[in-house]
């Protein structure tokens, strides 16, 4: 690592440290918390919108699947936190590598529409399964879990958890950025023909980048399900997905920030501007215009490009 | 009257200079009541008019509870899980509320269960979810309206000993509200002699109902349905196109006929039966008042969604009364309101069983047209009906929730 | 026997309603290569329309013409304001057409409330129909006759006008057209506007069945995807074949198997496109 | 006897009944420079996708090495020794032509990928990357982007990225096409400088460096082999003047 990336990484870092100092209250910290768990989310949806050029818009399985794990573990068979968290994650892992086979059957359009099918279906065995799922009630889950030694029950030692693992997310996705892999990855959403002709297998780059996205999906999903200490069909519906795929364009699709930058400000106008302002759907729409408009490739590239030439 | 968020921002940075030098409320301390409803998205329709509901039973008050001022906070909760217990924490943790009124959505009241216990949060709630008042009741948790199969239990009855229907097909949302009170019916219609048999569920998303209205039966005495939203309104209107309006008679549960799609049904509402805990049309001094200021402000029929605040608020005002007016002792807020027996609200008497949920009238109604427009007639008053019906409390609780499945159905046809 | 008539007839009628719903949006896909994530809000915005022209006692088709009319317009400005910068960034496009959808969707609630609203089918439409001792509703029949009507305009538009040659030239190869002197600017905002249109009348021919309510956006948005996908985008035939296959499974599948009602669309869905990427008729989506 | 470096059969492939290929047969020796012409839309460069796998025929088989590739992947055919450039510059334009290059690499590595590790520690592949613009004239240029090339580099850079896979046979199409008079030297230069071991077959319309670097010629029409021969056998023939003058 140079110097520079080094220092960076520090930056990032301390940002994440000193938001529990900075903000006034647990309740801000709790949205803080949201904010992080759904840029996990993010980050995972963007490997492969971003990098895989794949627009998938059934994103939110990889949630809800591995947090309805945690809640049937923890809840039904009284598994403990590490085994219902290896379970949820290797469940949700599992799920997208065989949604992964099935959704790279086509690309483009095609894709984006089994994706969706798939999640919609899912949706539908969640409100339909009652017996496991316990249908549009969901399932309660009775407190957070005590995590080698630690008790997540309070924000701020769960606040910590969320941002020491969003630390971890970006730094494995920075390195698969620079790795190989995901040169092959950016490779095949650019060229995809070159890249067969180039000796690649390009379907299995493709469904590598499927799996990968699930088990960080599934990350997120266990915290959010440790997070609302709820579950529900809400967690699998489309806009749910809907909404991790606007943080990522919102963001800046293929940047490491952008996604994060996208979770934090919508997580920001659905909880704290609604508050203040009644027609605040109205509002997200507008800022989804305007950012496209003025920032056709998102927030994060949209910035550094003004500042880039507000400097020369 | 809600207060607009940018003077309760002002007004606010008092209240936190006061937290932060520890003063306990001040004598002359408003009670914040925070008021988790739906504005935004596909349920905002009951959302909207619970909000309606709370600001005009304020309104009614002078904005004063017990000679205490109030200060109302609305929160939208869009309809999620999620953003429910984001802004139940906003409501308490931020806002510093001393008692909850809402949400809508039982998933959403499901949600923020466990939140309202740690926090020992007062909360009346209007949801119906069956269990959040019986075998998972809370102490912090009342409810002044009904359970979903509170009002179903006692069509029932109605269908089976005084409209003598004998085989009933009944159909209803699938998910859970739907399940409940098709449970309910279900239970009770049999217990006295009816059969059903035939179950239909629409999912909730459905997007026509013309292929379930062509396999209802043709040989049956009625037909129950137990729809929420605008399904209900839109399940009615696809009876009536495929010609069984008329020739099957269709009754309702709890919020099949609310008065919030009563007009729009037009004709084909007309003598329908429901049961449910309010009637625009039951007469007391209370709902008169109140269904006129409804007209006057919102130009609407107040139903079960305006209807469940004013009672909440009911519930709340004879509780601080029985405190003399204070409201900082949650503990004894909560008691206070959970013993209270109030006689005059708009639904009629209320008051709570040791779970939390109401005992009350049920109000059998019938769609008439009455001055160029539909209302629900009350026919018959249920008095004193609580969530077990008639049957032991510990006996039904023994049993397994109500379900799509439970209690089974024995009498089916194919 | 009188199952398999009515839930044939039920599966037509819906058919019909599905191929006004999404011959607009495969036209748009085909076309601009635009995913018009807004369709189910503009649909929406034809039935509230609809209604409010229809509670004014207009006529009903005038009212549907109408309401065409606004939607299209509203489709037109649409293009011509957001999407045209857009071309070729499909992200973009996804953002901005969920962004206008938001909009309308909170507007819609804004303005007419919460409540949903009735649409009356024209009065002498409305009576059941006897079918051999069963009755089935009329006006469904309309729907459906009225769909094949504007199925046929519609290939009357584009395989024999000139409007139409441009069109599916430009479908075929977008490039191409533009290289032959072809306007594919003011082509693309006559097919947004036609793709608009037919969203608003479709609102408002379908209101007397799904009436105006909020939510109706996201519940039809849905059924105007699996129709494209299944019959294959861009392609006439494909969107109308796809809208009685649609009809079809959702009546058959609810009624025969019930189990699975909630997936009855998305599951069949799902095994036509593993097997068969392109859709049933479609060429290669990419 | 030898065996071929490309043997194709009867191959035959139509689009919605549309023939693109009408009953091919073509055998090219290896070591050999082959040039394939015809009017624009023959089929030339449909008879490249199908060598290269992008889709399968209807009928017939290719085989190379001796080896059937009828129905193989693109990337096994690669492996056994295939390589491409394309018209159409098919580049990688947000990155730097060394990343194209050892994207190239990495391709004909097999397994591929393996390495999780950041690109930048793969040390001998970059080398060899490296290597490979070198050989066309771009050791300076690896660290820009395509996108901030000029067009001439970049048709370069399409051949380095085919070169460096050390193929054995080499499908170029059109690599002259848009080139200024000056940067077809090059090209040209770059193109006799490949070793007899690679086998070439090349699209070109550049007629005069075209026919100075191919052995045989193959005209085709309407998908079909119109006559194969020498330079001079080919020039004299009347079914040229008339594939190209219309008859």
């Amino acid at each position: 690592m140079t110097g520079r990336q080094l220092a960076a990484w520090a930056l990032v870092a301390l940002a994440l440290a000193v938001v529990p100092v900075l903000l006034p209250s647990a309740f801000y910290l709790g949205i803080a918390t949201h904010a992080l768990i759904f840029a996990i989310m993010a980050l995972s949806l963007n490997i492969l919108i971003g990098h895989g050029g794949m627009t998938s818009l059934g994103h939110a399985v990889y949630l809800g699947v591995p947090a309805y794990g945690v809640a049937v573990m923890t809840m039904q068979l009284g598994w403990s936190p590490v085994p219902t968290i290896l379970f949820a994650l290797a469940l949700g892992t599992a799920t997208a590598a065989l949604f992964g086979v099935l959704a790279l059957r086509a690309s483009g359009l095609g894709f984006l529409m089994i994706t969706l099918a798939l999640g919609q279906v899912m949706w539908g065995a969640a409100y339909r399964w009652v017996g496991l799922t316990g249908g549009d009630n969901g399932i309660r889950l009775s407190g957070r879990p005590t995590l080698f030694g630690i008790n997540l029950t309070d924000a701020v030692p769960f606040y910590i958890f969320v941002a020491l693992i969003l630390f971890m997310a970006l730094f494995c996705l920075w390195q698969l950025d620079r790795s190989a892999f995901g040169a092959c990855l950016r490779g095949t959403r650019d060229q995809p023909r070159r890249m067969r002709m180039l000796g690649h297998d390009v379907w299995r780059i493709r469904w590598t980048a499927f799996v990968l996205a699930g088990f960080w999906g599934s990350v997120s999903g266990v915290l959010y399900c440790y997070d609302y200490q709820y579950v529900s069909p809400a967690a699998l519906s489309l806009p749910q997905s809907a909404e991790a795929l606007l943080m990522v364009v919102l963001g800046g699709a293929g940047t490491l920030a952008g996604p994060v930058v996208g979770a934090i400000v919508i997580t920001a106008i659905k909880t704290i501007v609604s508050s203040y302002v009644d027609r605040w759907y109205t509002l997200l729409g507008l800022t989804f215009i305007i950012v496209v408009s003025v920032m056709p490739t998102g927030l994060v590239p949209g910035i550094a490009a003004w500042v880039k030439g507000r400097r020369a | 009257m809600a207060l607009s968020r940018r003077l309760l921002v002002q007004s606010g940075l008092g209240a936190a200079t006061v937290a932060l030098t520890g003063t306990v409320a001040r004598a002359d301390e408003p009670i914040r009541i925070g008021f988790l409803t739906v504005k935004t998205g596909p349920l905002a329709a009951g959302g909207i008019q619970m909000e309606q509901g709370m600001n005009l039973f304020l309104k009614l008050r002078g904005n004063k509870l017990a000679g205490r001022d109030v200060q109302l906070i609305v929160a939208d909760t869009a309809g999620s899980p999620a953003t429910t217990r984001t802004k139940a924490q906003e409501l308490v943790e931020r806002d510093k509320v001393h008692v909850l009124i809402g949400p809508l959505a039982a998933f959403e009241a499901l949600a923020i269960a466990d939140y309202v216990n740690t926090q020992k949060m007062p909360t009346l709630g209007v949801a119906a979810a069956d269990d959040t008042t019986q075998r998972s009741a809370s102490p912090w948790y009342a409810r002044a309206t009904a359970s979903a199969g509170q009002c179903a239990h006692a069509i029932a009855h109605y269908a089976a000993t005084e409209l003598k229907y004998k085989r009933m097909t009944i159909i209803g949302d699938d998910f859970a509200y739907g399940h409940e009170q098709n449970a309910a019916f279900l239970r009770v219609f049999e217990d006295n002699g009816g059969k059903v048999v035939q179950k239909l569920w629409p999912p909730l998303n459905a997007p026509d109902y013309g292929t379930y209205v062509s396999q209802i039966k043709n040989n049956v005495d009625a037909v129950f349905m137990s729809f929420a939203g605008s399904n209900g309104f839109r399940f009615t209107k696809a009876f009536f196109e495929y010609g069984l309006g008329g020739k099957i008679p269709l009754i309702g549960g709890m919020t099949a006929m609310d008065e919030a799609i009563l007009q729009q049904t037009g004709e084909d509402a007309v003598g329908i039966v429901s049961a449910n805990w309010y009637s625009a049309a039951y007469d007391n001094p209370a709902n008169k008042e109140f269904v006129a200021g409804m007209q006057r402000d919102y130009k609407i029929d107040p139903g079960y969604y305006a209807a469940g605040p004013a009672v909440a608020g009911a519930v709340l005002e004879a509780g601080m009364k029985a405190l003399g007016g204070r409201f900082d002792d949650r503990e004894a807020l909560m008691k206070a309101m959970r013993t209270a027996v109030i006689t005059d609200s708009v639904r009629g008497p209320v008051k709570f069983d040791d779970r939390g949920n109401a005992i009350g009238n049920i109000y059998i109604r019938k769609v008439e047209k009455k001055g160029g427009k539909n209302v629900n007639t009350v026919i018959k008053t249920y008095p004193d009906v609580s969530q077990f019906w008639t049957y032991a409390e510990a006996e039904f609780l023994a049993k397994p929730v109500y379900s799509r499945d439970y209690p089974p159905a024995k009498n089916l046809e194919n | 026997m009188q199952f398999w008539i009515v839930q044939s007839l039920n599966s037509l009628a819906m058919g019909g309603l599905l191929f006004l719903l999404s011959a607009g949006f495969s036209l748009i896909f085909g076309l601009l290569r635009i995913p018009n994530l807004a369709h189910g809000a503009l649909f929406m915005l034809g039935a509230y329309f609809g209604a409010t022209l229809l509670a004014s006692h207009m006529n009903f088709w005038l009212a549907a013409l109408v309401s065409g009319l606004g939607v299209g317009l509203i489709g037109v400005v649409l293009e011509a304001v957001l999407l045209r910068r857009l071309a070729g960034n499909e992200q973009g496009q996804v953002l901005v057409t969920l962004g206008v959808a938001f909009i309308i969707a909170d507007l819609c609630l804004l303005t007419w409330g919460g409540d949903p609203m009735p649409l009356g089918a024209p009065r002498a439409l409305r009576p059941p129909v006897f079918i051999g001792g069963f009755a089935f509703p009329g006006y469904r029949l309309v729907v459906l006759g009225f769909a094949l009507v504007c199925a046929l305009l519609l290939w009357l538009l584009l395989e024999r006008t000139r409007l139409g040659a441009m069109i599916r030239a430009g479908v075929d190869d977008r490039e191409m057209a533009r290289s032959v002197g072809i306007p594919v600017s003011r082509l693309f905002s006559a097919v947004f506007f036609l793709g608009a249109f037919l969203a608003g009348v479709g609102g408002v021919v379908g209101g007397p069945i799904l009436s105006a309510y909020p939510g109706l956006d996201a519940d039809m948005l849905p059924l105007a995807l699996v129709v494209v996908i299944l019959g294959g985008v861009g392609s006439l035939p494909g969107a109308l074949v796809g809208s009685f296959i649609v009809g079809g499974i959702y009546n058959f599948g609810s009624a025969l198997f019930p189990d699975f009602a909630y997936v009855v669309l998305f599951l069949p869905m799902v095994v036509v496109l593993v097997i068969k990427p392109t859709g049933l008729f479609g060429r290669v989506l990419r | 006897m030898t065996v071929p470096a490309l043997q194709i059969t009867q191959l035959a492939k139509s689009f919605g009944g549309v023939a693109a290929t009408r009953g091919v047969s073509l055998t090219i020796m290896p070591g050999e420079r082959r040039l394939l012409i015809g009017p624009n839309g023959a089929g030339k460069t449909t008879l490249f996708n199908q060598i290269a796998g992008d889709f399968l025929p209807d009928s017939g088989s290719i085989e190379l090495f001796g080896e059937t590739i009828t129905r193989l992947p693109t990337r096994k055919r690669v492996h056994m020794g295939l390589g491409r450039t394309y018209q159409v510059l098919t580049l990688f334009p947000r990155d730097t032509f060394l990343h194209n290059v050892a994207l190239s690499l990495i391709g004909s590595e097999g397994g591929g990928w393996s390495a999780w590790g950041a690109l930048k520690h793969r040390s001998a592949m970059l080398e060899q990357a490296e290597q490979a613009l070198v050989g066309v004239g771009l050791g300076q240029a690896a660290h820009r982007r395509v996108s901030e090339t000029s067009y001439g580099e970049r048709r370069r850079l399409e051949l380095a990225m085919a070169l460096a896979q050390k193929p054995r046979l080499l499908l170029l199409d059109e690599p002259l096409a848009g080139l200024s008079a000056e940067e077809r030297e090059t090209v040209r230069v770059l193109l006799e400088q490949i070793p007899r071991d690679v086998t070439i077959i090349l699209i070109e319309h550049d007629m005069d460096v075209a026919l100075a670097f191919a052995d045989q010629i193959t005209l085709l029409n309407f998908g079909q082999v119109i006559l194969e021969g020498t330079r001079a056998e080919v020039i004299a023939d009347p079914r040229t003047r008339e594939v190209y003058l219309g008859g």
